[in-house]
C-alpha cells in the first residue's frame, strides 16, 4: 500500500507531543523576545501518536535490511549487527552523558574510549588512535590533513600529488582534493595488483601519498603490496590505507605491519555498528608513531591521578595537533557498540571473522564464476567482482537488471557499477554472518538470472516484478526536482 | 561462535568446493613476514558477561536521569519521546544502508524526503540535504561551498559561533587556500553590524553567524544579511533546531546556508555524538551542496516514489571533482529528528522551545539575585546566558560536582576575557527545585568566600 | 516469502548462544545426578543469532498489527499502545525484580500496585480491588468464586444457577461452570435490552448470580439495567458485571453505581495494555464492600511503619479469602502499563477516552447501516453489530467473505460470528484512537464491498486475494492434525 | 491529547453527521441518577513528567542487576538474551491479538506452532497448547483436565510441590466436587513411591509431584509413574523448563501431563508476572485440553500455512461445555520462550542448565561448610536446596538484606517443620564472589551468634 507523506496526514489541531506545564513563574514570551524574532507560523505536521507510529511503521516494511535479506552490498559489509551492541548503547549511563560533563563524571566512556583506541591499535598494528572521525571519508579527511601537517613540518610544501589506484571508493579522490592536493590515477595490472610498472613511473619527490585499499575494492590482495608501500616511501611520501575492507584482514594480517603509516577503519563495516540506513557511520584513524603528533585534538589518555588511581582524560595539550575535526569526540553511540563488538569476539573471535568472511567469498565466487565472468580469477578476499559484460553482449542484459532481478528472488542486490574500472561490475560481499545455506540460495538465484537472461531476456529487464513500486524515473528526478513537500 | 554460523562441517565442504587445503591457503598472497594471526586482546566474553561490563563501565558516568545538568553549549538535554526510539530501532531503518536500490528503500527514501522538508520549514529555507555529521562539520562544509560558489576564499566566523565550530572550519580548510578574518564581535557579545561592514573586503566569500549565538544570544540576522549581500559574500547561520520553534527562521531574515546541530530533535547527548548536521540552503546551490538528496519521482506507472538525485556531485560519481568527500551521513538520526519533529507537531515544538526559554530566564533571574552575579552580555536570550562570576568558575563547577549537579560551561577556556564566566543552560528537562538548589548552593559558596575573605582579611588586620 | 520452520534451518554444531565459563570449581554433572536423570538428548534448534533474528523478523512481517492496521476487533478494543507503556515497563526496577524480595526492597512497586488499585476502584465505583487475575477470563472465575464462597458463608448453598444473556462472551459461561455452577441462557429483546420479562422468569431463590457485559457485547447499554440488577438482588442474587467493554463507560457512568456487586476489568482492552498476538493480559477484578472479605490473597496494603513513614506491604491475613488465584501476584508487567496509561490520561483523559469511543463508533454505524442490517438500530456505545443477512440471502457473500476482502483493502477485519444470536455477524469497534480520517476509509471499503457483493459476489467470496496464503484447510487441521515439528 | 486524535472540527463533524448536539447525548440510555463524569484521580501527566514518576517509582525497588539474589521457588534469575526483547518488540508481534484471520496472523501462528514443538521436545510429551497464565494456574486446569478424563475426583497434591501451586489448585477446585488426599512426602523432601501406593485408593483422578521438586529434589518420576498408573491415576508432573536442559523428560518416564512455569526461558522475573504457563500432555487427550492450539494444514493452493485448530473444546465455541474458560493467554510470553529456545539451542540450553547445577552445588557446598548450616533433605538436586539454619532464616535475610544481598526462601512460610530452613537458590547469574560473600556473613553471623551466646552464658554463670 502506498502511504502518504507525514504532511499529508496532517489535520489542524491534532498533537501526538504532551507538553508540561512550566514549574517556574512565566514571563511573557514578547517581554524577553522582541518581536521581531518571533516566528509567525511553523506549518510542522499535526498528526496523532499513532498516526506517527502507522506512518513510520508501515515505511519501514518497505525496506529491504540485514534483519530479513541477505543483503551482499559489496564494500559494505552488511554484516549481523548485534542486538546486545544496540541495548548496551542505550544505557542511561552512555546515552545520557553530556560531552561537557567533568572527566571525573564520565570515567566510564573514558575508559572505554582509551581501550577502545589500544584495541584499534592491536588489531591494525598501529601506534596510535583518534576515535573522533565521524566516518569512513571523515577519517580519510583526518588522515590526509596529517600527512599534510607532517609534510608541511618537515618543510616539504612541494608535495602536492597524491596518488590513488582506479579502483579507489571514490572518498579517495573527493577526499585528497579536499585537502588541497592534486589527484593522480593509477591504473591496476591483469591480476587486479597496482601496476607496478605505473606506480613507479609516477612516483616522485612532489607526491605527499599513495591512498590504498587494502584489500582493494576487487577484493583482492596485492600481491606486491611491500613493493608499492616502499616505492612510496623511497619517495619520502606516506601510505595512506583505506581500511573499509578489514573484515578481511582481521587477525591475518595488520596494516601497520605492512607499512601503512595511516589508516581509517569504518566501524559500521568491520566492527558490526549498524549501517542505519545510511549511517551514522564511525572511522578512528590510527598512526605510526610519526604521525602522532598530529592527530586531532582530544586524545584520550590515561594517567595516575594524585591519589594513585588509574584516571582518564582528555588530551587537549597536543601543539602540534592538526585541530579539531569535528565538535566533541566523535560518534561515541557507535564506539560503545565496536568495543561490546570487541569484547564479545576477542582476538580468536575476530581472527575466525577474518577467515571465515575470506572463506564465505571464495566459495560463493567459485559458485557463480561459471555463469558470470570474474573480473580477476584468483583468490578473492572479504569480497569479488563478477562482470555482466557477457550478458549485456549477448542479450542486453546489464548488471542493473541482474541487480533488480534478484530483488524478486528475495534478495538485496550486491554493489554494481563499482569498482568503475570493470564493465557492468557486480561486487558480492557476503560476509561471514551468512550460512552456507544462505550462500548456496543466492547462488542459485544468480544462476537462474544468468539462464533467464539468455532465454527470457524482457523477464530481467523488467524487474523488479514483485515491488510495490517499479523501477522510478531518476531523469525526471533531476529535470523537476522535487525535494520536499510544500505547504500550499 | 555466535555470530558466525559456519561450522567445521561447513568450512570443510566450502574448502572442498574451492581446492583449498585450509583456511590460511586464503591468505597466501599475503606477505609472510606480514603475516600475524595474533592479537593480544581480551578473551570472548559471553553476551551476558559483556552485558554485565558494559553496564559496570555506563554506572562509571554520571547519567543526566540523576544528575542535575546546567551545560549545553552546542549539546542539549531535551525530552525525547518514546516513539523515537521504537520507531528507530525497527531493524528495517536501522539495519538496511544507503538506499542505493529505490524498490526495496522506500521507507528510507520517503523518511529523507520528509526530512529534508521538515528542515526546509524550520529553517525557512528552499532545499535540504539528507543530513551531515554534525553542526560543526556541516558548517565547514558550508564554509566550503560558499567559497566555491563566490570563489572567494576568505571567511568571517564570528567569535560568537561555537570555538569547536570554528575550529573544526580552521581544520577542515587547512589545505585550501582560506583566509579567516578577524572577528566582528564587540563587548556585546554579538556581531555589531557596522563593524562587520568594516571587515567585509571583497575576498570575503561568507560570513557565519549563529543563531542564538554561544552566549544564548540572538544574532540581528536580517541587518547582519543586508551588510553581507551588499558586499557580494553569503551569509551562514549556525542554528538550534529548538530554538526555531519560537525564532524567525534564518531563511525569512535572509540566511543563504543554514546548518545546525540537529541533536536537539530527538538525539540523546551520548556523550557528543552520534549527531545529526543539517545542512540548508537555496535551490539555486542545488549542484553545488553537499551530501545526498533524495526527491520525489514516478515509476513507469506513475506511482510515486522518491530516489537518491542529483548524484552526479558526488565522490562515488564525481570523485575528486565532487562537492565533498561525504559518503555515509547520519540518516538514522535524520530519521529520529523527522519522528521527533512530526510528533511535536505545530504547537508542540513551540510550546518545548517557550519551556526553555522560560526555565532559562526563570535561572538567569534567580542566579543574578546571588550577589555577584550578572548576566554578560545583554540582549534577548533564548535557553542560554553568559554569567559573571565573584568565584572562580572551576571552584563552582568543583562544588557544585560535590553535590551531584553538573555545572555551566567554563567560558575562560575559549574566551580568556570572560575566564570569571559561566554558560548556563536550562531546557524543559530542568526542575525548579533544582534550579532552586543551584541558586542555593552558588549563595552558599559567596557567602563562605566574604566569611574566608573577611577572616583573611581579620588575620592581615592583626 | 514462505518462512521455513526454525527447526529447518537448523544445521548441526551451529549456536547462537554464548555460554560463559564457571567461575565456580566444577563438579561433573555424573557425580551429583544419577544417570537416569540425565536427557540423552535435546533436539532444539542449532541456529546463528542471525538465524534466530532473521527468522523472527520474517515472521513478524507476516502480521496485522495495531501499528500498521486498523484493527476494529469488535469486543478486542484495539486501540494504540503507547511507547511509553513498553518502556517504563521495562526499568530494571520493575522488571528485574523478584516477586519474594522482602517488602522493604519492593516499595515503588507496591506503591504502584496499591495506587493502581485505588484508581480501578475509583474509575469503577467499587470498594476493593485484586490485581491479580491473569486475564478477563481468569478474573471472571476470581469473582464468580467470591460470589461462591459469599453465598457458601451464608448457608445459601442451594444457589446453583448463573444467569448469562445469549449475547455473553463465552467465557462468561464456561466460567460459571468451572465454578460448579449451570448456566441459564437469559435472551435479548429487540432492542438489544435483556430480556426483562424472561429475566423476571427466570430468578429465583437458586440463582447465585447473573452475569452481565456493560455495555453488552452488541454494544448496547441496557436501558434498564437498573431494573436488571433489582430483579437479582431482590432473590438475593449477586451481580458479576463483565468489564471488557468498559472503554464505553470511562468517566461516563460507574459500575458500582448501577449496583453491580464485582466485575473484572480487562486492562489489554481498556487500559491499553498490548495484546501481544493472544496476550498476556491482565484482568484485576473489583468488588463492593460486602465481598471484600473473598479477595484472593495478597491484597497490597498500606500502612503506617514503625518510624512514621507510609510502607506498603502485602497482605496475607485474610481468614475469608477464597484463597490463591495464581502465584505471585498478577501480571505485573501489565499492571505498571495500565498505571501509565491513567497517570497519562488523568480523570478527563479518561473521560474523553469514552467519549471519543463511543463517538467513533457511532459515527462509523451511521456510515455504515444504509449498506448492511444493523443489529439494533439505536445509539451504540463502543462498538455495534451488523448483520450481512441480506448479502448472504442475496448474494451468498458471507460475514466471513466480507471479512477477507476487507483484508484486501488494507484492514484488519471486525469480529464474526459473535455475538452468536447475530446471524452473520460483523461486530465493529473502531476505538477512540483511530482519526476520522481512517473512520472513512474503512467505511469506504465497507461500502466498496457490499457493492462488490452484488456486483461479483465471486470476487468477495474469494478474497483474500492480496496476501502471500489464501483461505487454510480447517477440516484438513483437525482431521490428520499436525501440532507440532517432529525430528526425524 | 496525545492518545486521541479527534480535533474540536472532527467531533463536529461526527456529532452532526449522526445527528447529536453533544457526546452527552450518546450516553442518554444510562440513568441520569447513574451518570457520573467526575473522577477522583491524579490529574493528567505529560509524557516526560510520567517518564519520571515512573523511572521514580522503579528505583524504590532493589533490582537484581545490583543485588545478588539467592530466591528461586518458582520465579528464577537467567540471563534473557538480547534478542529476545528486540523479537517481542516488533509491533507486529504485540500489537495484534489472537491470530483470528490466520492470513493476516502467519508470523504468531507459525511461532505459536514452533513453540508447541519445542515444548513437546522439552518435556518429552506429544502436544502442547499455547499457553497458559501460569505455571500454577497451568497445573489447576491439568488437575481439572484430568479428573475429568478419569471421572474421579480426588488429587493427591504432594507437598513436595510449590505451596503457591498446591493453594491456586485448591482455589481453581472450590466449586467442583473435589478431594485433595493426604500426602505422600515423607522426611526425605520427595516422594515415596510405597507410601503413595498407600494413598491411591480409586477416586484418585490424579497424582502431582514436582521434578525438581519444591525443596531443589529430583523426585522418581519413572517409578511414580508405575504406582499411579497402576492405580488407574494419571501423572501430573510440574517442570522447570531450565532444568529439562539436563533432565531426563517426564515424557519419557511416563508423565500423562507435564506443566510448568516458562518465565525462565527468557522472561524477566518482573514481580511475579506476566509468565508462562506451560502445558504438555499425550496426543490422546487432544479434545481435552485447554487453552488454544495450532495447527499446521495448506491453502487451496497446496502452500504450508497455520491455524487455530481443536477450537471446538474452546470457550468461545462452546460456551459451558468448554474444556476451560481460558480467553486470552500468554502469547507473547510463549513468543519469547520461543526465540528463547531457539536461541540457546540444542547445546546451549544444556550448559545453561549445568551452570547452574555447578553454581548450586558450590553455594551448597560452601553454605553447609559454615557451623551449624546442613542440607534439609538428601539426594540430588539441580539449582535450588533447603538447608537448615543455625539462626532463625528470617534473622539471616534481614541481615543479609542489610548488605544489599537477597537471601533465600524462609519455607517456615508453608512447613513449620521446615522453620529453620532456608532455601536456596543460584543460576549462571549468581557470580562466585557473591556467593563467597554470603558464606562470609553467613559466617560472622555465626560467630555473633556464639559470642552473644557466650556473653549470656557468661552473664549466667556469674
Ligand atoms: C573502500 C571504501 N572506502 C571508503 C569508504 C567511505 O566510508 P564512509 O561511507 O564511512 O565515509 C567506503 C564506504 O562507503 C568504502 O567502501
Ligand atoms: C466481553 C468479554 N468478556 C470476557 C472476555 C475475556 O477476557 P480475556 O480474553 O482477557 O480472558 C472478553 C475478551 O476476549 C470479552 O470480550
Amino acid at each position: 500500500m502506498p502511504e502518504p507523506l507525514i504532511f499529508e496526514r496532517s489535520s489542524p489541531g491534532r498533537q501526538a507531543a504532551t507538553i508540561p506545564p512550566a514549574e517556574v513563574p512565566t514571563v511573557a514570551v514578547e517581554h524577553v523576545l522582541p518581536e521581531r524574532f518571533l516566528r509567525r507560523d511553523l506549518p510542522l505536521p499535526e498528526v496523532s501518536e499513532l498516526d506517527v507510529v502507522r506512518h513510520f511503521t508501515r515505511l519501514s516494511q518497505k525496506n529491504a535490511c540485514i534483519d530479513t535479506t541477505f543483503y551482499p552490498l559489496g564494500s559494505c559489509t552488511m554484516k549481523y549487527n548485534p542486538k546486545i551492541n544496540e541495548d548496551v548503547a542505550r544505557l542511561p549511563g552512555f546515552a545520557r552523558i553530556h560531552p561537557y560533563q567533568p572527566t571525573e563524571m564520565v570515567q566510564g566512556a573514558l575508559q572505554l574510549m582509551y581501550e577502545l583506541q589500544e584495541y584499534l591499535a592491536e588489531i591494525s598494528g598501529m601506534d596510535a588512535v583518534t576515535l573522533q572521525p565521524a566516518a569512513g571519508a571523515h577519517g580519510e579527511l583526518t588522515g590526509m590533513l596529517m600527512i599534510r601537517a607532517y609534510h608541511t613540518e618537515r618543510g616539504e610544501t612541494g608535495r602536492s600529488r597524491v596518488l590513488i589506484p582506479d579502483s579507489a571508493h571514490g572518498t579517495n579522490p573527493a577526499t585528497a582534493k579536499m585537502v588541497g592536493y592534486t589527484v593522480q590515477s593509477i591504473p591496476s595490472d591483469s591480476r587486479g595488483n597496482l601496476d607496478l610498472a605505473a606506480l613507479r613511473g609516477a612516483v616522485g619527490p612532489d607526491v605527499a601519498a599513495l591512498m590504498i585499499t587494502i584489500p582493494s575494492t576487487f577484493g583482492l590482495f596485492d600481491e606486491r603490496i611491500l613493493e608499492v608501500i616502499g616505492a612510496i616511501h623511497e619517495v619520502g611520501g606516506l601510505v595512506y590505507g583505506d581500511g573499509a575492507n578489514m573484515n578481511a584482514m582481521l587477525g591475518q594480517a595488520r596494516f601497520g605491519d605492512l607499512g601503512v603509516d595511516v589508516m581509517h577503519f569504518n566501524l559500521h563495516k568491520t566492527f558490526t555498528t549498524p549501517h542505519g540506513g545510511g549511517g551514522p557511520p564511525a572511522g578512528p584513524v590510527a598512526v605510526k608513531a610519526h604521525l602522532a603528533p598530529y592527530l586531532p585534538v582530544p586524545v584520550v589518555a590515561r594517567r595516575q591521578a594524585p591519589d594513585g588511581s588509574v584516571e582518564y582524560y582528555l588530551d587537549y595539550d597536543r601543539p602540534r595537533s592538526i585541530g579539531k575535526i569535528r565538535a566533541f569526540y566523535g560518534n561515541f553511540g557507535m564506539l560503545v557498540r565496536a568495543y561490546t563488538y570487541i569484547r564479545s569476539m576477542g582476538a580468536e573471535g575476530l581472527q575466525a571473522v577474518g577467515e571465515t568472511a575470506v572463506l564465505n567469498a571464495n566459495y560463493l565466487m567459485e559458485r557463480l564464476k561459471g555463469a558470470y565472468d570474474l573480473y580477476v580469477d584468483r583468490r578473492c578476499k572479504h569480497e569479488f567482482v563478477l562482470s555482466a559484460r557477457r550478458q549485456r553482449r549477448t542479450t542486453g542484459v546489464r548488471a542493473l537488471d541482474i541487480a533488480k532481478r534478484l530483488i524478486d528472488y528475495g534478495f538485496h542486490p550486491p554493489t554494481i557499477y563499482f569498482p568503475i574500472v570493470v564493465e557492468e561490475a557486480l561486487m558480492i560481499e557476503p560476509t561471514e554472518t551468512e550460512s552456507i545455506e544462505t550462500l548456496d540460495e543466492f547462488a542459485e538465484a544468480m544462476l537462474a538470472i544468468a539462464r533467464e537472461a539468455e532465454e527470457n531476456p524482457e523477464l530481467v529487464k523488467g524487474a523488479p516484478h514483485t515491488t510495490e513500486i517499479g523501477r522510478l524515473d531518476e531523469v525526471a528526478a533531476v529535470r523537476r526536482p522535487n525535494l520536499r513537500w510544500k505547504p500550499s | 561462535m555466535s555470530y558466525l554460523p559456519a561450522t567445521a562441517a561447513d568450512r570443510e565442504r566450502m574448502l572442498r568446493a574451492i581446492g583449498a587445503r585450509s583456511t590460511a591457503d586464503l591468505f597466501e598472497d599475503i606477505p609472510a613476514c606480514a603475516r600475524r594471526t595474533f592479537l593480544a586482546l581480551p578473551p570472548a566474553l559471553a553476551e551476558l558477561e559483556v552485558a554485565r561490563l558494559l553496564r559496570e563501565l555506563s554506572e562509571r558516568n554520571a547519567d543526566l536521569d540523576h544528575h542535575p545538568c546546567f551545560l549545553g553549549a552546542g549539546a542539549y538535554w531535551h525530552y525525547v519521546p518514546a516513539v523515537v526510539d521504537h520507531i528507530i530501532s525497527r531493524s528495517e531503518f536501522y539495519t538496511s544502508y544507503t538506499p542505493y536500490q529505490p524498490e526495496i528503500s522506500q521507507g528510507t527514501l520517503q523518511t529523507i524526503y520528509e526530512f529534508q522538508s521538515l528542515i526546509c520549514l524550520l529553517t525557512g529555507m528552499e532545499i535540504a540535504n539528507a543530513s551531515m555529521y554534525d553542526g560543526a562539520s556541516a558548517l565547514a562544509e558550508a564554509v566550503i561551498m560558499c567559497a566555491n560558489i563566490t570563489d572567494r576564499g576568505t571567511v568571517v566566523l564570528a567569535s560568537s559561533v561555537h570555538p569547536e565550530y570554528r575550529r573544526v572550519v580552521q581544520t577542515y580548510v587547512q589545505g585550501l587556500s582560506f583566509r579567516l578574518a578577524a572577528d566582528p564581535v564587540g563587548p556585546s557579545g554579538s556581531v555589531d553590524p557596522g563593524e562587520l561592514a568594516r571587515h567585509l573586503t571583497d575576498d570575503v566569500g561568507s560570513v557565519v553567524i549563529q543563531y542564538p549565538n554561544f552566549f544564548g544570544h540572538l544574532e540581528e540576522v536580517d541587518r547582519i544579511a543586508d551588510v553581507v549581500h551588499a558586499a557580494g559574500a553569503l551569509l551562514i547561520v549556525v542554528v538550534n533546531p529548538i530554538a526555531l520553534g519560537l525564532l524567525t527562521p534564518p531563511g525569512e531574515m535572509g540566511a543563504d546556508v543554514v546548518v545546525g546541530e540537529g541533536q536537539p530533535l530527538g538525539i540523546p547527548p551520548s556523550f557528543g555524538g552520534p549527531y545529526l548536521g543539517l545542512f540548508a540552503t537555496r535551490e539555486k546551490f542545488i549542484r553545488q551542496i553537499p551530501g545526498r538528496i533524495v526527491g520525489a519521482t514516478t515509476d513507469g506507472q506513475g506511482r510515486r516514489g522518491f530516489v537518491l538525485t542529483f548524484q552526479t556531485r558526488e565522490q562515488h560519481i564525481r570523485r575528486e571533482k565532487a562537492t565533498s568527500n561525504i559518503c555515509s551521513n547520519e540518516a538514522l538520526c535524520a530519521l529520529a529528528a523527522t519522528v521527533y519533529l512530526s510528533y511535536m507537531g505545530r504547537h508542540g515544538l513551540r510550546a518545548v522551545a517557550e519551556l526553555c526559554l522560560q526555565n532559562a530566564h526563570y535561572l538567569a533571574d534567580r542566579v543574578t539575585s546571588v550577589p555577584g552575579f550578572h548576566l554578560a552580555f545583554t540582549g534577548p536570550f533564548f535557553n542560554e546566558f553568559a554569567v559573571r562570576c565573584p568565584i572562580a568558575p572551576a571552584a563552582i563547577n568543583a562544588r557544585l560536582q560535590k553535590a551531584g549537579i553538573i555545572g555551566g560551561y567554563e567560558l575562560g577556556r575559549d574566551y580568556p576575557e570572560l575566564a570569571d564566566a559561566l554558560l548556563l543552560c536550562a531546557t524543559e528537562m530542568n526542575r525548579r527545585a533544582d534550579m532552586d538548589r543551584l541558586v542555593e548552593l552558588l549563595g552558599e559558596m559567596v557567602t563562605e568566600a566574604q566569611t574566608v575573605t573577611a577572616a583573611g582579611e581579620g588575620r592581615t588586620n592583626a
